[in-house]
């Protein structure tokens, strides 16, 4: 790894940690009341600030876990070169795509 | 006299590349004795063809670290008695080195990387100048000499995971090394080092397991001096975006 | 099985034998000053810097800086510490040099040395010395050193030539010049040989054949024993240091031997004998202070006092300093203690003296120049310097100034040099069959006759000597040489063969034993670490003589020769009038 | 096999944070995937967290959660490592990130059944 995946991983952990602990947060309050589809529906869809929060959740988490995935790839399995690095950008956007379509199916679709 | 009628069951890592093999050896045990004089014990007395490194004999060259009872040593400080349980012995060469015979480790990639992480100094100053008035309290000359002491015995090098995982990684003891130099006020030149650890093997391949710290012999702290690096190398990213 | 043709044959211009302070310095200076392209290669029975004693230095590094010191202070010392043997244009050379060779160090290698509170360097003073003029990094100076050359050198375009072991200067058909070295690359166990244009000889002696010895375990006396062969004279081979405080842990760890630093009888270490007392102001006024050949006879004659076999040495008592003060003060020696089993803080440590340094050497010019062209001596292989003793800090001085000179020399001696030389053949085939002889004998266990060795050079030609004593050793060795010739080791794998290199240490070892105590005997007076119970006196200053001991056909030819005073004569000194005697303040 | 002991709370915790964060990057495409039903097919997501009822499947969650938070603090105990001018007690780091974890997550935990 070297000093730019270092801070991408880094940064984009740092931008999760407040937001993983709302998430959280959210959770527990939204356990108690039993989740429901139209419950969680009901409190994200048509607002902005939800798909902000999400939205930078999903955004940060793909490069986190792209990165974070990228070096145990490399070290437990020993992928090197190109093959590494198709393989990191397909999970970064692979995850972007995924959670992009997830956080949109909450918020605004 | 001191010869008591016990023995230690001693296993030894023999050859090198595909024909490694493990051979058993019975031999005396005395008091005072290290795990180096277990192994010369052997070649000695019984089997001459066994092969090992070692020069001062009292904790200063780092050139007899091996495995023993698969952790890294330095065996000639290492106590028989510290590390063997029921009289057991298994010694093996150092790990993450190639092996080029028996219990002999090649530590060129150790001392390449070495040089690699720029762990060598960069001169302000020449032979006709006097040499330069350093106040020994002061709080670079302090993080500078928390880890000067080290005698590159690899011990860290084969304890951590990381180089056994990643071929490109400096490891700790060359990362150790450059953070001791970034951090000598006489070094000339600093951006060369933060360059050469920011690399794909650098310090932010380390994971801070802390392996190296946990074994070294000379209880430095590898890991400290490595995430110093990695603050460094992030102070210098935001200042010069690189 | 091997013959000349199955010798690999390498050239370069520089050839440079060892890692010690002097190899590693004479490698940068070469590298520095030689002409563009000029080819070095470093060869080295260990690993680079790994290996040798200068990494093992512990007090530190002799150097004027001022504060009332000076270099002419420094010399006076050296020669009254050398009891008026040294040579002293190469005893001035030395303490003139080393104010540049530690800038240098310091600046440009990278070392880094204590400092006193303003920021200047600290300097102690070590006994035998009038002014606080050692400089040292901890008490583990030559890792500082060592380390930081090494890295030097590493990071050069520099020929290395790892776990490569020097065993036949090999010299021209004229026997005038020399023409290369003869190696084991010992990893393979094959033979090659090395023509250079200049030949660095830095293998830093090493007295390991005695029964308790510091030294590191790959100095077994190579470089002297091969210069004697070549036909080279020694100097001062008589000349064994002793350190008073060895450690004695038995004879099966590897352990006994090593140094328990001075600095612990300096801060107020007791010795106690097998009663129980203290014995030291028996022998000198100043007790444990006194300078290391006077403690290490003291223990000696203790020694022989006791006739019981459990205790054999004496003991250092440090508790009485406060056990927790000692932890602090001392905790790499306490640390040390504690690994293989004593307490040094809280309890006592069973001690001998040890054999620590080799003052004998090779004849050289102040130039490292030899009487071989394009052979060089530089380090604790090179005779002179110390005279009859060496002063505790002088030896990696020592080593490093004359390293740095030997580099800078060859470099330019070479500009003159425009052809690599032949070998001589016949010389060549000799000191192939002379390390292939044990390959075709029964195989048998070389370690006995070491362990003979060590006890003969230990009870006759150690600490105290006797012409008796020693006529008795030279039999016993001639004895034991010759039993090695019928040890025989397998040669079913040679690679990294140790027993093998044993076999070689010993050849080395047996053959500079005999000399030193031919040299011994040649000494009639007792003067500094040579000490005769049949000539106790030290004899004449004025009259001062060196030995001088050189191959001659199968024998061991020694020579007395004057010493000359070039610079001061004995009585007199070359400081200022007004100069106090000492700057230290008395302990 | 040569292998060094690793049993040393920093080598724990380095395993835990590096298997925590790949069943985290395992899960979290799954997890993607059923919050986008919410659209498509939102009784299959509510299929979801009715079966997500089952205590089998809570434990599950709650596992998940776990790897979450112990993730987190263990990687917001890194970058303080790495970060913050380093302090000696480090260990004392590491048992307290796991402990935080612990307890948010037995929290949720208690909400949850
Ligand atoms: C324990 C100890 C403490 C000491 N403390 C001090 C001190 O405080 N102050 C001080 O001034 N001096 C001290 N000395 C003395 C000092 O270490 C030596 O005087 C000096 O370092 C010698 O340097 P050198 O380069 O000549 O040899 P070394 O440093 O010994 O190097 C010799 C080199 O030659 C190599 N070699 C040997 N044989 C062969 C061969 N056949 N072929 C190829 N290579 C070979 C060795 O492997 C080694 O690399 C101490 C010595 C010891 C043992
Ligand atoms: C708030 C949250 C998070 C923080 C503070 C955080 C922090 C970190 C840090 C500092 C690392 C580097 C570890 C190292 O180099 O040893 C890391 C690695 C990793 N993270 Fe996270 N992370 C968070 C969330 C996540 C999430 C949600 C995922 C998964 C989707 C994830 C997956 C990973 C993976 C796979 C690694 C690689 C592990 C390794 O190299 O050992 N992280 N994390
Ligand atoms: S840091 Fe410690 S373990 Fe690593 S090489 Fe240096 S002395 Fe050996
Ligand atoms: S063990 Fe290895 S991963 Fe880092 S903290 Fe030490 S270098
Ligand atoms: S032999 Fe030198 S450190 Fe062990």
């Amino acid at each position: 790894m070297d000093i730019r995946l270092y801070m991408a991983q880094r940064l984009s952990a740092l931008v999760m940690a407040p937001l993983v602990l709302g998430h959280i947060a959210v959770m527990i309050y939204a356990v108690q009341s039993g989740i429901t589809t139209a419950e969680i529906l009901g409190r994200t869809q048509g607002s902005i600030l939800w798909f902000l929060f999400y939205g930078t959740f999903v955004l940060a988490v793909s490069v986190h876990a792209a990165v974070g995935v990228r070096v145990i790839l490399n070290e437990w399995l020993g992928i090197k070169g190109n093959t590494l690095n198709l393989l990191s950008w397909a999970i970064g956007i692979g995850l972007l795509l995924l959670g992009g379509r997830a956080v949109l199916a909450v918020t605004f679709l | 006299m001191e010869v008591k009628a016990e023995f230690l069951n001693v296993t030894v890592s023999r050859g090198s590349g595909d024909g490694v093999y493990q051979e058993a050896f019975q031999v005396p045990a005395y008091d005072n004795q290290t795990v180096l004089d277990v192994v010369s014990w052997i070649q000695q007395n019984v089997d001459p063809t066994l092969t090992y490194r070692f020069a001062c004999r009292v904790g200063m060259c780092g050139s007899c670290a091996m495995m023993v009872n698969g952790q890294p040593r330095w065996t000639c400080r290492t106590h028989v008695k510290k590390v063997s349980t029921n009289q057991k012995l298994k010694i093996e060469p150092l790990r993450n080195l190639p092996v080029i015979k028996d219990l002999v480790a090649d530590m060129d990639p150790f001392f390449g990387k070495w040089v690699e992480a720029e762990g060598v100094h960069h001169p302000t100053r020449t032979r006709y100048e006097p040499i330069e008035q350093i106040d020994p309290q002061d709080a670079a000359r302090t993080t500078a000499n928390e880890g000067i002491e080290c005698i590159n015995c690899a011990v860290c090098y084969a304890a951590c995971d990381t180089v056994t995982n990643n071929a490109d990684y400096l490891g700790p003891a060359a990362l150790q090394r450059a953070w001791t130099v970034y951090n000598d006020v006489k070094d000339a030149d600093k951006s060369a080092i933060l360059d050469a650890v920011s690399g794909k093997g650098g310090c932010h391949s380390c994971h801070s397991i802390g392996s190296c710290t946990h074994y070294c012999p000379n209880e430095l702290n590898p890991m400290q001096a490595i995430a110093g690096l990695k603050r460094a190398t992030s102070k210098s990213f935001f200042k010069k975006g690189r | 099985m091997f013959t000349v043709k199955d010798i690999e044959r390498h050239d370069t211009d520089i050839l440079i034998l060892g890692t010690g302070g002097a190899g590693l310095f004479a490698a940068l200076h070469a590298q520095q000053s030689a002409p563009e392209g000029t080819k070095i290669t470093i060869a080295v029975k260990g690993l680079i810097g790994k290996c040798g004693c200068t990494r093992m230095v512990q007090g530190g590094y002799n150097v004027a800086l001022g504060g009332g010191d000076t270099v002419e202070r420094h010399f006076m010392d050296t020669i009254n510490g050398g009891k008026w043997l040294p040579n002293q244009d190469m005893a001035w050379r030395l303490c003139k040099e080393a104010v540049v060779r530690i800038r240098e160090l310091e600046n440009e290698i990278g070392c880094f040395f204590d400092r006193n509170s303003d920021g200047t360097l600290h300097q102690k003073a070590f006994a035998g010395q009038t002014a606080d003029r050692t400089v040292h990094k901890g008490d583990l100076t030559g890792i500082e050193i060592i380390n930081r050359l090494m890295e030097q050198v590493l990071s050069r375009p520099i020929e290395k030539l790892q776990e490569h072991r020097a065993i036949g200067l090999i010299p021209t058909k004229d026997g005038k010049a020399l023409s290369g070295v003869l190696m084991i690359d010992m990893r393979t166990g094959k033979f090659r040989f090395v023509r250079a244009k200049t030949v660095l000889m830095a293998t830093g002696g090493g007295p390991t054949m005695y029964k308790y010895h510091t030294p590191s375990g790959d100095k077994t006396m190579d470089g002297l024993a091969m210069a004697l062969r070549v036909g080279l004279p020694l100097r001062d081979m008589e000349m064994v240091q002793f350190h008073p405080t060895g450690l004695l842990a038995g004879e099966h760890t590897r352990m006994t031997g090593t140094v328990l630093e001075e600095g612990l009888r300096g801060a107020g270490g007791q010795l106690i004998n097998h009663n129980g007392a203290r014995f030291m102001f028996d022998y000198d006024a100043k007790g444990e202070r006194a300078t290391r050949d006077v403690v290490s006879r003291g223990i000696y004659a203790e020694m022989r006092k006791n006739n019981n076999p459990e205790q054999v040495g004496v003991f250092i008592s440090m508790a009485h300093l406060g056990p927790d003060n000692v932890r602090k003060k001392f905790s790499g020696m306490v640390k040390r203690c504690a690994d293989s089993g004593f307490d040094l803080a809280a309890g006592k440590v069973e001690v001998v003296p040890t054999a620590h340094y080799f003052m004998g050497g090779v004849v050289v010019d102040v130039d490292t120049r030899t009487a071989l062209e394009g052979l060089y001596v530089a380090g604790e292989d090179a005779g002179g310097a110390h005279g009859s003793n060496r002063l505790g800090g002088n030896g990696v001085a020592n080593s490093t100034v004359y390293g740095g000179i030997a580099g800078d020399t060859m470099a330019s001696d070479l500009r003159s040099m425009l052809t690599l030389r032949e070998p001589d053949e016949a010389v060549l085939e000799s000191e192939l069959e002379r390390a292939i002889h044990p390959l075709i004998k029964q195989p048998a266990l070389v370690l006995p006759l070491r362990k003979q060795l060590q006890e003969v050079m230990w009870e006759d030609v150690g600490v105290m000597r006797t012409q008796t004593g020693m006529k008795r050793a030279l039999k016993n060795i001639a004895e034991i040489s010759q039993n090695l010739m019928e040890v025989g080791v397998s040669n079913d794998n040679l690679a990294f063969n140790l027993t093998w290199h044993d076999w070689l240490n010993m050849r080395s070892l047996c053959d500079i034993s005999q000399v030193i105590a031919e040299a011994g005997i040649a000494r009639e007076n007792s003067r500094g670490a040579h000490f005769r119970e049949d000539f106790p006196e030290p004899g004449e200053l004025i009259d001062s003589y060196f030995t001088v001991a050189k191959q001659s056909g199968k024998d061991i030819e020694v020579t007395r020769e004057p010493v000359e005073f070039t610079i001061v004569k004995p009585g007199e000194t070359i400081l200022p009038d007004h100069e106090p005697e000492t700057l230290v303040a008395a302990q | 096999m040569k292998r060094p002991a690793r049993t040393h709370p920093l080598w724990l915790a380095y395993i835990l944070h590096r298997l925590s964060g790949l069943i985290l990057a395992l899960f979290l495409p799954v997890h993607f995937y059923v919050l986008s039903q919410a659209i498509t097919n939102p009784a299959l997501l509510d299929g979801f967290l009715k079966f997500a009822e089952i205590p089998v499947v809570k434990v599950a969650e709650y596992g998940l959660v776990f790897l979450l938070a112990v993730h987190m603090f263990g990687g917001l105990r890194l970058m303080a490592l790495e970060w913050l001018p380093w302090t000696a007690p480090q260990k004392t780091l590491a048992a307290g990130a796991v402990g935080a974890a612990f307890f948010l997550s037995t929290i949720f935990f208690l909400q949850a059944v």
